[in-house]
């Protein structure tokens, strides 16, 4: 999967995702970039864009969210390639341009539309940011019809992923981890992009599936290192995008190993790893030979202390768990 | 005084197609050919014509749920809207849409949005890619005076202002959000009193006079093209009839008086045009005799189109959701 | 479950619901409405409630859900109890309101303040109303923590629900399925009011347990009528409340069935079909003799044309198939 | 001239336990005690305080993520802000809001919003609570420059203005949002000029001047306990740090002129009263620095105090989610 040696640098998947968008941008003039101080790169991943592109190309917003948004889907339906860069939080203010317009308007018009727009939204959590800066909720837009969800794991898949995000004809949600983003990976220095709908394995394993996506996986294969050292192997599949999602590589896995331990970050109820269970329990229900394992953050806000936030998510520990309460 | 015949003519025949396309619809709904909600222009026909007449084709706009006016007034093909009221794979959004969801990108129509205030917003999307591509289009997004409470319509107007985009902000205030008088629920007294937020001209038009509506917008297009970024322009004008199709049996109380509704249909954009032409000698009776007959016949011709046309087969629910397709179920 | 003949009266969904605010106005002068015209009663269930209440109590607001449906979380913190009539379609643009104040305040706040407020969510579908006007996202609210959601799908359930929700110190979402509005059951005429949590067998069965919601319910009803004239005895379950849930009915439902059909009008993916599906694939795993089978709209958005829009939903006929595949 | 010495005493007195509430906070921040987002409030402090002394203790008050200041201006527990800050079980919200989330219902302080604007309606329902109750209790949200370009804003303001709701509007223009100067952002010139949209008062402060202040919001609550509806403030300012704790590492781009810094550290809200209070004969220089010390000891106290308090238990993580509690997973 990745390169030999000479051909890769080790860098972080911000970095990562900075090359994707600057090789795109310079690839296509059409492609541009919206969000809050971009210019001034405070977020990382845009950092030097606004000085190689402009500050046309890389526009800096007022806090106008929902305007901005939905301004992307005007900009992306009269030809151009918008990235928008925001947080998950903050979406919620502009969700109605999110769903009523990005979602909904090429169906609607019975396709007389395309809108190649990339949304990146962060997902802080795990950083005592609490309540209000800790939102995970791209399970709602597994459930609207409209975007493509992308969840990148790893510094390479970052770049590949990005680029294919913004080379899609549609509203891709590219969600960034911040607990993974300044971890280091190989990525090679040639342009590659990485299909929507493709799952990575991991880590291969036959006892038993575990499913993880972004921050979580690396959680996952700690816990897969754990599990071995039992005797217990674990096989750690990454589906990568969750719009369209690799249900096939799902099942397979579970034809492998009859069990599934499925892992979010997300708040447990309706959650993408709630999905992957029931997609599991209809499909793949004569390969089951325990019960499901379905892990996620608790159904509570995120809180500010750190004497509790932790608590929340799923850590190694708990996802081992899972996967020995499979095996009883 | 306006004295281009051509583009007076032109401004009559679409008010007028207009006027009888939404006569034809209220038929269709009491028939039970048009289902689901149905938002009649009648008497509010002189806005948009005014200002789409103002634009070129390559002008963009955007509308909302009471907009079969819109697409007419920018040239749309009626064949195609009718087809689309009825829900016909023929319609301009193959049956998709709807009523509330007319778009027709081919004359610049970026599409109606049934959630008020959504789609101001899209039209300053394409304002921006105006300036990114280099080129001088114009978008024109169309609201009402109740969206104008709504967060999409301040952040907007701030965010065109701010960047100088090509927008001309076009609020028709009929003067009632379904029962709601603008009087109480619009803090200034005009709706173009708002421009002074955002430091960008805002202008009161007489919205039943399809010149004035002309000209206001004419002005605001030419500052747009020129880079001068922005403007609003509130066309005040009046609804005929009750919100939407049907939804007079269920507003249970008056909201508005019956000399209200007489008065301004004392004013209506279709006879004041028509006076006008004939006052002022730019057209004879039976010119405009010609034009009502034409259109008469053209609206027949959509209504026969539309019903002759076939339903979207059932393939088609899954097609159009993704420009790069994935498995859906 | 429903009173003897004398005491009740046969009357809609729309006018159970009206009656259930009526009282608790009566009841309790802190209670009061805002919503769009809602003084001029258009949308039925608060029909004639500004005639009693006054203009103060029954408030017609701007196009402005944000602020309104903010203010009333800020009404409801110093006292108040707010009952907000919109349509789901219309929650879109007043999301940060209902996600970032409304579900977060009290647990990010220490618990310092109840918010007893009824977000009444007309779902308006399956009436050529397309895209913009069809949603049914209250999966979401199943998601983020914090809400409670109600789901009637009779007269009497929606009465009983009302005045429970109204007297909880909660948010809660209100589901109102426009499908079924219309449809009469019996009322009784005494004051009463069903705990939320609670789950309600709408019919009895040994073979297959079909979980329904809202207007699934009487699609579900008639699915069992089908399947009983096969010799196939279906027993419907309705959970009444999705938040909070009433897992055990659920998996003892399915102890005694061994077979699962879940019938949601949301989208299917990470709907509460999906959820519903998920616990049962973790909890109930041992029950289940077949696979479980998830019915809910296609993941396309709701198109306009009456050829398309009634091929996305759930139907007496889906809801028979599916049944009978959990019996193959 | 204010002559009220209790009054001015009391101001200074709030400023300065700010002031040096946020320079332990930024110490705190700096040994690693204090996690997480941690935003100034220095040189701001007139603002805050000269608004909250115009209000009752039973006023109602919303802040926002730059909020350490608005509590202790509102007369909030400093020990349990502290506390609340190292994420303590005896903090205001029991450790589980935080530097973003403080809230003292005891002295009218609903809480405080990291998503911005998005408390401005909080605001906006108190004060109709205020109407339904019958009581004249006022609510005024503190917002930014940036936040007033939040659709939260405008639908706010309006809906205050038509139902004529007591609310102040303080918005505490510090110049900037994060690297963003509002001269770019905001299209007019003032954001007090945006009360024209909304047929109120608007008044642009010098909000370095706590005096001045206060008389403004003073004036601002008069009409609304009045009954006279809303108005908007606009405190000019300037924060002298930057945006965030711990950011000006990342901002890579200077987005302000040094000098630009200096001339508003010049212009220091707490020099400016002292001095006055000195050279109007209000306060002795032994009074002021008595003001100083004390207040130095109650920080010092309230970090002990904050220091010393127990973590919340694992336990905590389920409870107050739900007042009618729900099982939860
Ligand atoms: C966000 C949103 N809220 C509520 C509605 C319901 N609704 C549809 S039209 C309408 C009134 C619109 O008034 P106005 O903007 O003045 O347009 P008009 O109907 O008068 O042309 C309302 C409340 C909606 N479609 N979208
Ligand atoms: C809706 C939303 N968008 C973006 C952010 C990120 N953010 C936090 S503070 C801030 C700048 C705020 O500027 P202003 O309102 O002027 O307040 P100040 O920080 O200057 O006090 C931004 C962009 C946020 N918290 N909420
Ligand atoms: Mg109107
Ligand atoms: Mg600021």
């Amino acid at each position: 999967m990745t390169q030999t040696a000479e051909q890769t640098r080790n860098i972080t998947l911000t970095q990562a995702l900075n090359e994707a968008m600057r090789e795109e941008m310079r690839r296509d003039e059409r492609v541009f970039i919206m969000g809050e101080d971009i210019q001034s790169g405070v977020y990382g991943a845009s950092a030097g864009l606004a000085q190689e592109f402009g500050y046309e190309r890389v526009r800096d917003c007022p806090l106008s969210e929902n305007a901005f948004m939905g301004a992307a889907v005007g900009a992306a339906a009269v030809g151009m390639r918008p990235i928008v860069e925001s947080a998950f939080c903050f979406m919620w203010v502009a969700m109605d341009s999110l769903v009523s317009q990005a979602s909904k308007m090429r169906y609607m018009f019975g396709g007389q539309v395309d809108l190649p727009i990339v949304y990146r939204a962060s997902l802080y959590y795990g950083g005592s940011m609490a309540a209000h800066h800790s939102d995970r909720s791209y399970p709602l837009f597994m459930h609207i019809p409209g975007f493509k969800v992308v969840f990148a794991s790893n510094s390479y898949d970052g770049k590949g992923l990005m680029k294919t995000a913004i080379r899609d004809n549609d509203p891709v949600l590219f969600c960034e981890d911040r607990t993974i983003l300044g971890a280091r990976g190989e990525v090679p220095e040639d342009d590659y992009a990485i299909p929507l709908g493709v799952a990575d394995v991991k880590r291969e394993g036959t006892d038993v599936t575990i499913v993880a996506i972004g921050g979580m996986v690396p959680r996952a294969l700690e816990a897969a290192d754990t599990l071995a050292q039992e005797g217990i192997s674990a096989e750690v599949l990454d589906p990568r995008t969750l719009v369209p999602l690799d249900r096939q590589a799902i099942l397979d896995s579970v034809a492998k190993t009859g069990r599934l331990v499925t892992v979010d970050m997300a708040h447990k109820t309706c959650s993408a790893a709630s999905e992957i269970a029931a997609i599991v329990a209809m499909e793949g229900f004569w390969s089951l030979q325990a019960p499901v394992q379905r892990l996620g953050t608790a159904n509570v806000h995120i809180p500010f202390s750190t004497a509790l936030e932790p608590l929340c998510y799923p850590t190694a520990e708990t996802i081992a768990d899972a996967a020995r309460a499979t095996l009883e | 005084m306006l004295e281009d015949k051509t583009l007076l003519m032109e401004m009559l025949r679409r008010m007028v197609r207009i006027r009888l396309f939404e006569e034809r619809v209220i038929q269709l709904v009491e028939r039970g050919e048009i289902v689901g909600a149905a938002h009649s222009y009648i008497g509010e026909e002189a806005v948009a014509v005014g200002a789409c007449m103002a634009l070129r084709d390559d002008d963009w706009m955007t509308g909302n749920h009471r907009s079969h006016g819109h697409p007419i007034a920018k040239g749309g093909d009626v064949n195609k809207a009718m087809a689309e009221l009825l829900g016909k794979a023929t319609g301009l959004c193959k049956g998709k849409g709807g009523s509330m969801h007319l778009a027709d990108f081919s004359v610049g129509i970026l599409g109606e949005s049934g959630i008020l205030g959504s789609s101001i917003p899209t039209a300053v999307g394409a304002a921006l890619g105006s300036v990114l591509q280099g080129n001088d289009r114009v978008a024109v997004p169309f609201f009402g005076d109740g969206a104008s409470n709504e967060g999409a319509f301040h952040e907007s107007i701030n965010l065109a202002a701010i960047w100088k985009l090509p927008v001309v902000f076009l609020c028709e205030n009929n003067q009632y959000a379904v029962s709601s008088s603008f009087k109480k629920m619009v803090a200034s007294e005009n709706i173009s009193d708002r421009s002074a937020a955002y430091n960008i001209p805002g202008v009161l038009v007489d919205g039943q006079d399809c010149i004035a509506m002309y000209e206001a917008v004419s002005a605001a297009v030419a500052r747009a093209r020129a880079g001068e970024g922005p403007s609003l322009i509130e066309g005040r004008t009046y609804r005929y009839y009750d919100h939407s199709l049907g939804l007079g049996r269920i507003v249970r109380t008056a909201y508005r008086e019956d000399e209200e509704v007489e008065l301004w249909k004392q004013r209506d954009p279709i006879n004041i045009h028509k006076e006008r032409l004939l006052s002022q000698g730019m057209a004879t009776q039976k010119e405009i005799d010609a034009i009502d007959a034409e259109t008469q016949r053209q609206i027949d011709d959509a209504t026969e189109f539309a019903r002759q046309s076939p339903y979207p087969e059932p393939e088609a629910l899954f097609e159009d959701m993704f420009a790069d397709p994935i498995p859906l179920e």
